[in-house]
């Protein structure tokens, strides 16, 4: 059932919505009125959402089934957020009205940051960022900002474990430093030996995910902080894994500098097909003259946003590195998450870390005698399997991960982290029921069964219950065609 | 708690599955000191009921632009948006996705992501655009980036009247990769002299169009200028409707064009989630170096159409340290929204809107400037302008506030210390003659 | 895909809402605690939502494609009227709170009802009808109230063409009448001799769908009117096809004396999986007195609620036949209808009729050639077919209707109206455009030819590519399973 | 018109290919003086934002339940619906499917509703239930009806205390099909007696638990009494949230179960649209003269379950004027948010949200009670509770209207010239410590 493109389906004289009539008024753009044809489409509002509503049921979601993404955390994401987050008291705001009102606005993201500080332990967040990588930004420009301010230009390395996400070594270059890779040692961790043989006065700092992606949580945390700080250099956290100690678990405790929270992982805003996101980033006193503009203020009852550098150091004698974004940040997300953690709270918080924990567990504990698990031992919120089981089978990580698609799942995060030999990270996260995870298990295990019992037609050609056949990126990439032009339609229509 | 199917059954029964004694020995990793043995100092789980009341009542402390005449812009429009985008954005299969890295389960995302594309590409005027980006100011930033690794320059020169925080975010992204920023003073209500600065060193410069101010110019010296140079121009829009009825940046010579697109399908939502937009020619050198995501059009294992993220050799997950950009998250949910809206509109609609707002702009403008002590500074603009009032802009707004109007946003407020009498005001097909009338009034008032 | 019932999926002690702790007062119940459990399992949120997104996949709807109804009018349901429906001043509101509090409430009956009675041409209209043949009711009792009025206890026959909907003789007998069944012309109309030989002083009225369920306007409707009112009896009009004149013709031109309007078919409030409806009914001069309460009433600016019998009559001189309904009727769905209705205003819904006439002569005019017309001309709002085109080949109208579903339609409405044999009466509404007619044509001319050639499979195996292949209704009519019963669980798990 | 989808140009083929050379020839059938040549007189077409202002205006002339203390009962109750309920039912497809007579593509309604009616008979205590009815007071008519068919008797006793808009609409519903309807005189705190009327003509008495004035009875011995005398007894629950604290009519000795859903899954609404519950005992009898869609369990063409309407040669569509009745809807829609809203809640929910409602009302009776000028009428009673004031109630309860509280229904608004000074109040889940005191406070201020 392919659904035609829009500019195959609708008409460039069609509309599907209605305004008023233009009372013909003289311009006054300065001769810069449009000459030509744009190509814009339009449909009626019947198409439109047909259009739509069939082009989503080509789509998978939390709402359909276990989405066992890895370090991604995919889990339920309540419509009570959604609701609030449409209050057009909270919705319909300009970010740059009037301070006297948006009172109310402000109160909201201050709550927020009260949660957020309390939950790590830190004196300090920025909400600016609009996503987790950005987050990442956000910290490594307040280290560098710091190195700055100190005088310290040698500074430049930045210590970055092997199996840390893409974004750590590339925001990292961003901010202007080069990386250091530390690698993983036999349980899956930061090599301490390793470690501290690259510490030196050129080191900026360590860029850590904890609990890593391999979900184990790095058992000496504490060291690398003291290590870290001992050879003058800062301690950046990697949140993406909060969701597996938050609540028993204050990364300020542990040392840390700065950390990124995406607000969508943990605090379940909606993922929206790959974005937005949002992500604040708590810091440590050292850090928090640098925080970058906008942030709010509370005096007394009345809030207010400083906006300006200047206005910053005026008011506190801060330095901030600068502004990373236009307006206030993701307004629409800090509603969606106070709202998860108010409805939680500390108690449910809590429980979130544990359920989460004791799913990937349970999950590790049913596959680990038929799937090869990556490391001894328990894990935390995730459970890392390799493809040692697929050894001889014909069938790779891939293959098998597009098996789960015709049982009816979403695969696994698969080859990442890169510690492991064709790595299947699965994450189930504290919103799947028990049953639910049992019939992944069941699955999981009868998959494996079929690739050892040389079933491998059922593999190669995966999925074959899905809206689409095994895609080609191969030719995407090589000849990219990356808009619709006139003459797909005849192509289409073969 | 309603989120967490687990019963205290179910707990104990898994425990023992793992062959452990209790939940705390799965955190015997974390160093005791660290180890909570209780909630922390937070409020404990409320019912629906107590959160949308603890929402209503910060909700009720905001003046919503719907409950008050609104002429405030300054890179931010409230539009209407047809109920049918926020009905579909909020289909379970498009809220509750991820990045659609399994292709086979996400056509929906992509093929929505490849018509946005599309759409993006054509109203600007250029070759590709990306599968958007967090939103315009950040678009903006990373096209500067991109542009230096395109022309291998150091140098970027931004507008006076390219909109302030879009200038910071800018000047920060780039101060760490050794990007030289310069600026022009800003000039309300005339084009900024950018030529001067175009030397062999210069890798770009970006100009805003509509600028801040709402004046409109005409690019296309500026972009000779520029390629005679070797350096690209960067034309940025904040309001995308201003192309229905405008020039597009790419008939006019940009070679990246980055906007902000709140304006379609979005809404004001306090500063965001907003969707960038990105879009570059057609050269395969600058596809290499875009950054965000991309779909892209292939076939499946039956040879039928499909699409897929494409070129994403480009990106953090793949090149690591060598990515174009950190970035591993669009805009998706708000670029659905965006092309939603935009194929409601389609060419003739948007058009019309296009109309209307600067209709309504005219209309605003010219009763302003009949008003005794308001001075009309921009002549040539699309939906906003700026006036020059007798007294501070920042006392006039507050008391207009206090008269339940939202009357625009003082000049000041972007440039401390500058333009203090200077007001910028936007008009949009969602303001009545009702509102004009009361702005009108008030004004005479104020001042 | 089976997806589970809550039965056997829930659990007594889960629960999928948050609530404050009870705190144990002594119950005034008089004894009446309940002693024994329910048997009520409750879905944590994440399992409900997935249980029910998963079971409206296993649905088609009008968001999905063509619903080619006959006599059902499913077309495009606008979600601005469900935006609009869940304002809180209009959707949070009692219906007994004080008649001050809800001044603008009534005012959105009183312009709905508006609406209605300046587009049918009449005086009057009761808007308490939860439904269309809750409406037919309400018209019918009407005329029994004016006849008992009258004191004609004698007239109790209700003419009734046979190509009525059930539901007329069905409302015709709840309110005290006999049917009467009037045959159908070779034309598909009233045959008039017959109507003529019928008329008689027991005869209390005709019951006359117009367009009728052949989608046929009844050219002699205004002799009708004429014959019966001069017979002595009334015309009720069943509105269910209004879609087709709606904004053209107005029936109270027609001289009719009552008729209801089902919001849900021509000003699309949605139909919901088979409900709510709402039928509010216009009434003549001669039945307005008999209207049953409550209705609106308008003195100046204030607007009030006629709630008794005995106040109508005080006020108005009126004589109510009673009350239908506890409260005041649909209000929900007055909300979107009105929001409908101005969304169109006078020209749009004049358009809306023109299309949708326009649409099914289309459809008419692209199939007669294949398929059997089962009447010479042009249609209005919807084209009929009989099964002429089938003979011999094997292929019933259950059948054919049943291939449809395989190429992605929902079937049109079978076997009515009653008058012509194996009929299939396909309505497509206004809201669809010619691409998605012409496609639709073309589906339907596919399946006629591989009815002829004999492709018999297709047709007496379809649907395959459903959610449930075809179901053993007479099964289910024989051995009623009604609820679930513990021992189910099994018999499904087979 | 943004909802049609025809171009002009469309519709100039599509005539040519019909034949004719106007649309006004395919209106030719209708007579001449009957055909307007332009639109009636009502306004023309409206933006969007037209339609959304014109709303939000009446709106805002309407006092909402939520924006004041809230006590307002009578057969219709305020309760806290999740936001997750809202957003299932908005699903287009549920929200924009027909009556599932095509179950191979209607799988998701059928089985819904069977889970639906499986909830009510456990729920009411009964063997089966319907897949609803238009509302509570309809559901109650059409037991009647029932009753009259299954016992072939012509007489209905009616509780006086029953709903006075059940009385009114159940005897106009008995009226014309002959059925005598005899009704007790109300009793505002007390059981009335109606053992009394039964006779060997009496289909049924019908009696409301809670009633109407929110007291509460053991109906046993009248079922005992009604079915030594071959009579029915009709329950009806217009608050179901009370069975989750209370013994069921079918415990008790009920036949058939009527009862307004309202309070689950659906809201307020001015009225409508409710669901209404329908069950009866296990006979066949009873099954085959129920009103109303009935899904039932079968198998597919590859022995698959699945789900059909079924028993429907009940039904008018079939049997025409020999059907049991001449309903061709549901309450679909408000069904499924009430099963949803029930699944959510479960049986331990709804335990709970029982008790916190019946615990609500004590607290606020014993709070009025210690007002001078208020007595406590009922001693018996769920969330709902009648008292007798010093002044008429209606007075009463305008003047707490005018400070911003909604009182409850005074007693004389359903009995009209009765019960002057009794007000019926009702308390919910949703009413704060905080509600409590503005009533208390108010009311001693007004009496």
């Amino acid at each position: 059932q392919a659904e035609p493109l829009i500019f195959e389906r609708g008409d460039f004289d069609n509309c599907g919505v209605d305004l008023p009539e233009p009372k013909g008024l003289k311009t006054r753009l300065d001769g810069l009125e449009r000459k030509s044809a744009i190509g814009l489409p339009g449909l009626s509002e019947p198409e439109t959402m047909r259009h739509y509503v069939r082009l989503s049921r080509k789509n998978y979601a939390i709402d359909l089934g276990l989405y066992p993404l890895g370090s991604c955390t995919m889990k339920h994401n309540p419509r009570l957020n959604e609701k609030l987050a449409r209050l057009p008291g909270l919705s319909d705001i300009h970010p740059m009205q009037p301070q006297s009102t948006v009172q109310g606005a402000f109160e909201l993201i201050g709550e927020l940051a009260h949660w957020l500080m309390t939950l790590t332990n830190t004196p300090c967040v920025s909400m600016s960022p609009k996503a987790g990588a950005h987050g990442e930004l956000c910290g490594m420009m307040a280290i560098r900002a710091a190195l700055d301010a100190r005088g310290e230009t040698g500074r430049r390395r930045v210590l970055v474990p092997e199996s840390a996400h893409g974004t750590n070594p590339a925001t990292a270059v961003q901010c202007g430093f080069v990386t250091d890779e530390i690698p993983a040692d036999a349980s899956g961790r930061v090599d301490m030996e390793v470690f501290k043989s690259k510490l030196g006065d050129d080191v900026a700092a360590i860029m850590l995910t904890n609990p890593n992606t391999c979900g184990l949580f790095e058992r000496d945390i504490k060291e690398i902080a003291d290590l870290i700080h001992e050879a003058g250099g800062y301690f950046y956290c990697d949140g993406a894994n909060f969701n597996a100690i938050v609540g028993r678990v204050r990364p300020g405790d542990l040392g840390i500098d700065a950390m990124h929270i995406n607000l969508h992982k943990t605090f379940s805003t909606p993922h929206g097909g790959g974005g937005p996101g949002s992500g604040p980033t708590v810091f440590s006193e050292a850090l928090a003259p640098f925080v970058p503009v906008p942030y709010v203020i509370q005096d007394g009852e009345t809030w207010a946003m400083v906006e300006h550098e200047q206005e910053a150091r005026d008011l506190s004698g801060g330095e901030p590195f600068g502004r990373l974004v236009a307006f206030h940040g993701q307004m629409g997300m800090f509603t969606r998450a106070l709202s998860y953690m108010m409805s939680h709270g500390s108690d449910g918080l809590r429980q979130v870390a544990e359920d989460a924990v004791l799913n990937a567990n349970y999950i590790l504990a049913r596959l680990r005698g038929e799937m090869t698990a990556a490391f001894e031992g328990t894990c935390m919120h995730e459970a890392l399997f390799d493809d040692t089981f697929l050894k001889d089978t014909g069938v790779s990580t891939l293959d098998f991960a597009k098996a789960m698609i015709d049982e009816g799942y979403h695969p696994m995060t698969m080859y990442f982290p890169l510690v492991v030999h064709g790595a299947l990270l699965i994450e189930p996260t504290e919103t799947e029921s028990k049953a639910g995870l049992d019939r992944f298990c069941d699955t999981l295990l009868k998959l494996t069964e079929a690739a050892r019992d040389g079933d491998t037609g059922r593999f190669l050609n995966a999925p074959v219950h899905a809206p689409a056949k095994r895609l080609d990126e191969t030719r995407a990439a090589r000849s990219p065609v990356l808009t619709w032009r006139e003459d797909e339609t005849a192509q289409a229509a073969e | 708690m309603r989120y967490l199917p687990l019963t205290p059954d179910d707990r104990t029964q898994m425990l023992e599955t793992i062959g452990v004694s209790s939940i705390d020995a799965l955190f015997t990793d974390v160093p005791e000191s660290a180890r909570l043995d209780g909630p922390v100092d937070l409020p404990r789980k409320a019912t629906e009921l107590e959160v949308e009341r603890a929402f209503a009542k910060m909700a009720r402390k905001n003046l919503s632009a719907g409950e008050a005449p609104f002429f405030v812009g300054a890179g931010a429009y409230k539009h209407h948006v047809p109920a049918t985008v926020d009905h579909l954005i909020q289909r379970s299969e498009f809220l509750t996705a991820y990045t659609p890295y399994q292709p086979e389960i996400s056509q929906g995302t992509l093929q929505t992501l490849f018509e946005f594309q599309t759409q993006v590409a054509r109203l600007t005027g250029m070759a590709v655009a990306n599968a958007s980006m967090y939103d315009g100011s950040t678009a903006c930033a990373e096209a500067v980036l991109m542009a230096s690794r395109v022309t291998k320059r150091k140098k970027a020169v931004l507008s006076g009247n390219l909109h302030p925080h879009y200038s910071a975010a800018t000047a920060t992204l780039a101060k760490y990769m050794d990007i030289e920023v310069e600026t022009e003073g800003a000039a309300p209500g005339r084009a900024d002299d950018l030529v001067k600065y175009i030397d062999d060193d210069t890798a770009c410069i970006v100009v805003q169009n509509p600028d801040v101010f709402g004046h409109v110019r005409d690019l296309t010296a500026l972009a000779e200028a520029a390629h005679a140079k070797g350096a690209l121009l960067i034309a940025v829009v904040t309001e995308i409707v201003s192309l229905g009825l405008m020039t597009s940046p790419g008939e006019m010579g940009a070679d990246i064009v980055v906007g902000e697109g709140q304006s379609l399908g979005v809404g004001l939502q306090f500063g965001g989630p907003y969707v960038g937009l990105f879009a570059c020619r057609d050269d395969r050198n600058f596809i290499r170096n875009m950054p965000g995501r991309l779909a892209g059009e292939t076939v499946d294992a039956d040879g039928r159409r499909g699409f897929v993220l494409t070129l994403s050799t480009r990106e953090q997950h793949i090149r690591r340290d060598k990515a174009t950009s950190n970035i591993c998250t669009n805009s998706g949910l708000m670029a659905l929204a965006w092309t939603i809206h935009m194929s409601l509109l389609g060419e003739k609609g948007l058009t019309q809107l296009a109309r209307l707002n600067h209709e309504r702009a005219i209309e605003l403008a010219d009763r302003l400037a009949g008003i005794k002590g308001v001075e009309l500074v921009t002549d040539a603009f699309f939906n906003e302008f700026t006036v020059k009032l007798t007294r501070p802009a920042t006392e006039v707004v507050e008391a207009l506030a206090q008269r339940g109007i939202l009357a625009g946003v003082p000049a000041s407020r972007l440039y401390p210390g500058q333009f203090e009498t200077h007001l910028i005001l936007a008009a949009t097909e969602t303001n009545t003659d009702g509102d004009l009338d009361a702005l009108e009034a008030a004004l005479k008032e104020v001042l």
